[in-house]
């Protein structure tokens, strides 16, 4: 492993400045690597043609990197990037270094579907790393599912979805939606609901289980209004009157991309400020604070699986980790761990594979759990998403997020709720 | 409105823009194989009357009866399949054809969308390409493309892309400016010949040239008829003279 | 609902009816006198104003990392920066790549369309693929509450404000200054005013490059109300256009007809209706007026020549 | 105007070529931009040389880029010929190729493989979106020959409705561009917003079989491949024989001296309408074949920016030339995935450069470029093997 590596490798600074004084440590690890591999050959680990030689194994990196959706997914790049060097750092998997070939989406969903195509049947990568919008994996998704590629999905989605090559790191609906609202029932007493989206399918389908939800399990509860906004719009202010017609507990919002800034800068600006409205929005992230603003959007609800600044070691390694190498002003939203997520899970069950083949990866994943994660524990279910806790964060002037509550038990992840569709 | 045999019978038209009156309540009335000449100073209206004649412009009120046909709500090219052809002031011919096709594009068949997807170069075609040419003296120069053409010789074609179409009534717009003395003699012949079986009205500022041609002379002043009558009549109008020479 | 809720709500609709017809109107502006003027499609009218929202964070981040006394007071001082720099761009566009595309209309829309591509990229790749959020002074961001249950967006003011303010300034400046009477010299008749000894060409570019500006200032006015990325400027291309061409593109009067047009049609119909349904109803509503009358509302009566 | 420098509008030069060509065939004329040799060479390249290089994979891709060659080819008659650049053809595009997207998906979405929806039998993201039964308008796409019609005539109705509008108002240029892209912005808020009945911003996926026969296997891809080849060159033929009729001269003497043309007794608009309606077809079939070769259909086409990129495809392949057009397609598209793939972050400033450089450097684009340098070399080659 050359010098270079491991300054660009994220590791938390002090094991670094330990690797970097007696360089003793990167051959010994290097020549263990060797050694497994030779302990794993290429003939046993790979009978399905993919891009896998005795000391490397060809990975796949889809987002958009140009384009609209470039603002949410350059977080998911970054950290998968970070994961993947990590691991190359601790000697790879089964021997062997990771090699990325990334492709840019540029936010446009037929050159998402193009560029699957090319990893899957010209690189034949073992695996890829991508998305970030429905769209984008709606299109991809039939392609994997005939080149039985393997795709790890790591945004919170509105579920409803379940197939033998994807495993979704990120929660579905219900994880991030039905918790968040008993807690907003229970704690914020919050009895009448306003659901305002984007217009599509995540928040159309998101506020649907969320209207079953506040319907037919909360009792007394309603909801006064639900409303949605074309995709880049950017004046809302007819939908913030209706909304102080409405005088709901609680402002239940699904605004994405542009549109977001807009939103909360015009109601904070209409005087809707957290100090005498309750909004729980699951959509904004430390990234989207960002372009928010931390002082437009402070006091607001988010509910989410992960924030930066959840209190455990895992996570402040990998802040530490993720700050070294992308700077002290970069930030890290709930998307961002979960496709940091990505790499490991496909290690670990690669690992306890034995193969790099996707049939047996994805028979190994089920159950696997990763203890390190920045989230806390995770584990893979049955239908390929993850249990995890959802969290509720309050929004504060820096950006930053203060998790007041959190779910006592790891949430099972229900793609197909019955009873919400 | 009255009935008239007038091949072209203008009444009561006026046309404004933006209260402007370049028209002014006009009556005009052309015979069948009338070559009429309308003259007048710069702004008379002259040019807006042949645009009105021609549907370029639509009409404030008034009528302008075509074979006894109401023409002011036609369209311009109903007009001119009626029969009415224009030529205007700077010569207006398709620069980039060649002066065949400039003729063969003017031949009156095939206008509709679909009728010209058929159009097919058949020898009745060829022939009145041929016969035009001969009359505007460019047989010799088919496939030469229009825009190398001399200034007159641009004229000229123009005129015979009209004559394509055997309009009943022709309209010329200055058709000898910028022309030499040679080339003014030479279309003054054309245009006697080809008024043999049609009407005409034609714009023109040479006296000259008028003297030679016109049967009738109108002159316009400020959209309205000033005097209307033969040469000699007409020039010595009191009123015309005044109007040139008086400012 | 007591009658005064049913009075603020009114007011309050009413007012954002007026706050989206400032929005559309600044939008318009600059492009009315491009476009209107000048008879150019300036497709990267958007990035223009993508230049003047970024000027203000720069500023912004001048005041959060230097001088902190400098934040309440920044904004004014922004926005003329904003005008500068995208006045400077405007310039230097026209002399690179507008000026050899007049007489050719639908080109220039694909250069500047290419232009606008490339800016993008050069926001990307300097400010970074993610969104900005400029600290805005507080006195920005507030509202001013006469009564209980009425609010009224101080920002919105300001951006009204603003219009106002541009509206006035372009009026004048085009029928009181003599850049005014150049630009209409050269519109009604370029050789003419050649001949009257009118620098067309230097008339051209200032004209371009002030169009260029005032969408710089509202690109940053909108820093108050909206998102800073580097494609933010594509979610108000469009409106502009049809801002302007719904109101006939010569006359700046139709532009302001046209913005509080769309603006009370948009605003009064989301109200009632969901935002998308909204949307398209305004839309074609607009589509079906220039089908009836091509040429905008405002459209003046000449001869064809 | 100097006579000996007829009209320094644009594309003069073609026209030219075109005009004299109209009547005496020069020796080289074999290989002008729009003989007949230069559409051998492209048929032999799309049909013979890409098939035998191209793997699979990048053979799927090149047809895909056919598809777009379509609309490319009918922005040169509406554009080109007819002087009327819509910014919409996105629209079309989309429109056929949702109709044939409708079919393939009711197709898709029988009983069985959907039996795990609360509703099986339709589509799922209408599913998704609680409809409980298919709604009457989608009911005739299960039948093939209506949506191959609806394919053609949807779009073609369309074009018809918006250009008589505009053109019977002489309404051209700048102002139909825009209302065309008006009209784009339209349809893709009423896509996204409608996703019940249209899959909203995911668009309508996972297209699987026409009539019982996968189309997403690598046997189907070759096939459909060449259907799409075979295709666009008739529909070039097609073209080819308009612009030589009196219809194809008309449009050109239209663009040179639209008044002159109106008072030879031709309704000016109508002819506009014509060029636009057949730019409408030829972007629906492109539309309807990427569908059935890339196995789904989004709103990303319809939008504003897809369709001005459309446009740059003709530009750069030269406005005039309809087999420049398909290159142009071909080469924009190879640049972009290429570009992408190497410099993720440059490629935004190549099609900008490309954009830029197209219309100062070369406004006919690569056919001027053949006219102006390649030609005249043929021509002397022609003229001294004639000697």
């Amino acid at each position: 492993m050359s010098h270079d590596d491991q300054n660009e490798s994220g590791m938390p600074s002090a094991l670094r400045r330990k690797l970097l004084m007696g360089l003793a440590a990167a051959p010994a690890l290097a020549v263990s690597g060797i050694a497994r591999a030779q302990q794993f050959p290429t003939a046993k680990v790979n009978t399905t043609h993919l891009a896998v030689t005795d000391t490397e194994v060809t990975v796949g990196q889809l987002h958009s990197a140009t384009g609209t959706m470039a603002i949410s997914e350059t977080g998911s790049i970054q950290a998968e990037r970070l994961a993947i060097e990590q691991i190359n750092a601790a000697g790879g998997i089964l021997g062997r270094k990771i090699k990325v070939i990334q492709e840019d989406g540029a936010s446009d969903w037929p050159t998402f579907a193009e560029k699957s195509k090319k990893l899957l049947e010209n690189d034949h990568v073992a695996a890829v790393f991508g998305c970030w919008t429905s769209a984008s994996r709606k299109a991809v998704l039939p392609i994997f599912e005939r080149d039985n590629g393997l795709l790890y999905y790591p945004t919170f989605y509105e579920g409803l979805e379940q197939s033998h090559n994807v495993f979704y790191t990120g929660q579905e609906a219900t994880q991030q939606i039905l918790w968040g609202l008993n807690w907003a029932n229970q704690t914020k007493k919050a009895k009448s609901f306003f659901l305002i989206g984007s217009d599509y399918i995540w928040p159309r389908t998101s506020n649907k289980i969320a209207r079953k939800h506040i319907e037919q399990h909360l009792s007394g509860c309603k909801v006064v209004g639900e409303e949605y906004y074309p995709l880049g719009t950017t004046n809302f202010n007819s939908l913030i009157n209706k909304i102080k017609i409405a005088k709901p507990d609680c402002i239940y919002a699904i605004i994405v991309g542009g549109s977001n800034v807009a939103f909360y800068k015009q109601l904070k600006a209409a005087g809707i400020t957290a100090d005498k409205q309750f909004l729980l929005t699951i959509s904004v992230t430390e990234d989207e604070v960002l372009g928010i603003g931390g002082e437009n959007f402070a006091g607001f609800y988010s509910a989410m699986k992960y924030f930066e600044s959840l209190e455990n070691d895992n996570n402040k390694k990998f802040v530490a980790a993720f700050k070294a190498k992308y700077g002290p002003k970069s930030v890290i939203g709930d998307v961002t761990q979960a496709a940091y997520l990505g790499p490991w899970l496909w290690k670990a069950a690669v690992e306890k594979a034995g193969s790099f083949d996707v049939d047996k990866v994805v028979a190994a994943s089920p159950g696997i759990e990763l203890k390190s994660a920045p989230e806390g524990y995770v584990k893979i279910h049955a239908n390929h998403h993850l249990w995890s806790r959802t969290r509720i964060g309050q929004a504060q002037a820096d950006g930053q997020f203060k998790v007041v509550a959190e779910s006592p038990d790891l949430i099972e992840p229900n793609p197909f709720p019955k009873g919400y569709q | 409105m009255s009935n008239t045999d007038f091949v072209l019978a203008v009444e009561e038209l006026s046309v404004s823009f933006d209260g402007f009156k370049a028209i002014d309540s006009l009556n005009l009335y052309v015979d069948r194989g009338e070559l009429r000449v309308v003259i007048g100073p710069n702004g008379a209206g002259k040019t807006t009357l042949l645009d009105l004649i021609c549907g370029k412009t639509r009409a404030t009120q008034g009528s302008i009866k075509f074979r006894n046909e109401e023409m002011t709500q036609l369209p311009e090219f109903r007009r001119v399949r009626k029969g009415i052809g224009r030529k205007f002031q700077t010569p207006s011919i398709y620069e980039n054809l060649s002066v065949f096709q400039n003729l063969e594009v003017s031949f009156p068949r095939g206008r509709g969308v679909f009728g010209a997807l058929a159009f097919r170069r058949t020898d009745d075609v060829m022939d009145r390409v041929r016969s035009v040419a001969g009359e505007i003296g460019l047989a010799g120069q088919f496939d030469l493309e229009a825009g190398l053409l001399s200034h007159g010789q641009k004229q000229w074609l123009e005129i015979g892309m009209l004559l394509m179409q055997e309009p009943e009534l022709l309209m010329l717009d200055e058709p000898i400016a910028g022309m030499s003395v040679r080339e003014r003699e030479i279309t003054a012949e054309l245009l006697k010949r080809i008024c043999q079986n049609r009407s005409m009205i034609v714009i023109e500022h040479d006296m000259a040239f008028v003297e030679q041609i016109a049967h009738k002379v109108t002159v316009m002043h400020q959209g309205k008829i000033l005097a209307e009558g033969a040469m000699e009549q007409v020039q010595n109008d009191p009123r015309v003279i005044d109007v040139y020479l008086g400012h | 609902m007591s009658a005064s809720d049913i009075l603020n709500i009114t007011l309050m609709q009413g007012f954002a009816g007026l706050s989206l017809f400032s929005v559309l109107l600044l939008m318009g502006l600059g492009l009315a006198v491009i476009f209107g003027q000048m008879g150019v499609i300036n497709m990267a009218h958007g990035e223009f104003m993508t230049i003047g929202a970024y000027t203000i964070y720069m500023f912004s981040q001048l005041a959060d990392n230097y001088w902190h006394g400098f934040a309440p007071v920044y904004f004014p001082l922004a926005i003329c920066a904003a005008f500068a720099l995208a006045f400077a761009a405007g310039w230097v566009a026209e002399w690179a790549l507008i000026r050899h595309l007049y007489r050719r209309p639908l080109d220039t829309l694909l250069a500047t369309w290419g232009l606008s591509l490339g800016m993008q990229q050069v926001f990307r790749s300097v400010f970074g693929p993610k969104e900005v959020s400029p600290t805005l002074p507080d006195w920005l961001m507030g509202s001013w509450s006469p009564k209980p249950g009425l609010d009224i967006p101080i920002n919105g003011l300001f951006v009204m404000s603003l219009a106002v303010l541009m509206t006035g300034g372009v009026l004048l400046a085009l029928y009181r200054s003599r850049w005014g009477l150049r630009v209409r010299a050269t519109v009604a008749n370029r050789q003419m005013a050649n001949a009257a000894g009118i620098d067309t060409r230097k008339t051209d570019r200032l004209t371009f490059a002030i169009g260029c500006g005032m969408a710089g200032v509202a690109g940053a006015a909108f820093t108050a109300i909206g998102s800073t990325g580097p494609t933010s400027g594509s979610l108000y291309i469009v409106d502009s256009f049809l801002v302007v061409t719904f109101g006939g593109a010569a006359s700046l009067l139709g532009t302001v007809a046209s913005a509080f047009g769309i603006a009370q049609m948009q605003s009064i119909s989301e109200f009632f209706m969901t935002g998308s349904s909204a949307r398209v109803v305004t839309l074609l509503t607009i589509v079906i007026v220039l089908m009836l009358r091509p040429q905008g509302l405002f459209a003046s009566k000449v001869r064809r020549a | 105007m100097d006579p000996l420098n007829p009209s320094a509008g644009v594309p003069a030069s073609p026209d030219r070529a075109a005009a004299r060509a109209g009547l005496r065939p020069a020796p080289w004329r074999w290989l002008t931009t729009d003989g007949y040799g230069s559409l051998a060479v492209l048929a032999a390249l799309i049909l013979v040389v890409f098939p035998l290089a191209l793997d699979v994979f990048r053979l799927n891709l090149m047809g895909k880029y056919l598809t777009y060659a379509f609309v490319a080819v009918g922005l040169v008659m509406a554009w080109g010929y007819g002087g009327v650049l819509s910014l919409g053809q996105g629209v079309f595009f989309g429109l056929g190729g949702y109709c044939m997207a409708m079919f393939l998906k009711l197709e898709a979405s029988d009983p069985v493989s959907t039996k795990i929806q609360s509703t099986p039998g339709i589509p799922d993201f209408m599913d998704w979106n609680q409809l409980t039964a298919l709604p009457f308008w989608w009911k005739p796409f299960h039948s093939l020959p209506f949506a191959l019609a609806a394919v053609v005539v949807v779009p073609c109705a369309l074009a018809f409705v918006v250009g008589f509008a505009m053109f019977k108002r002489r309404v051209g240029g700048v102002y139909f561009a825009i209302i065309t892209q008006a009209v784009a912005l339209i349809l893709s808020v009423l896509i996204i917003g409608q996703q019940g009945y249209t899959g909203g911003v995911n668009g309508i996926t996972d297209l699987r079989t026409l009539l019982g026969w996968d189309i997403r296997g690598d046997g189907a891809k070759l096939i459909l491949y060449f259907v799409n080849a075979v295709l666009l060159l008739v529909a070039i033929l097609c073209c080819r024989q308009i612009q030589r009729s009196k219809l194809g001269t008309l449009l050109l003497a239209m663009r040179d001296k639209e008044d002159r043309v109106r008072f030879s007794g031709y309704d000016v608009a109508m002819f506009k309408v014509f060029a636009f309606c057949v730019a409408a077809v030829l972007a629906a079939i492109g539309g309807a074949m990427f569908t059935l070769q890339v196995g789904f259909m989004s709103p990303s086409f319809v939008g504003i920016v897809p369709s001005i990129e459309m446009v740059i495809y003709a530009a750069v392949g030269g406005r005039m030339s309809l087999v420049g057009a398909v290159y142009g397609a071909v080469l924009v598209n190879l640049g972009k995935t290429w570009f992408s793939e190497s410099f993720p972050n440059l490629w935004l400033f190549l099609m900008a450069a490309l954009f830029i450089g197209v219309v100062m450097a070369f406004p006919n684009g690569l056919a001027g470029l053949y006219d102006s340098h390649v030609k005249p070399w043929l021509a002397r080659r022609g003229a001294r093997s004639a000697s």
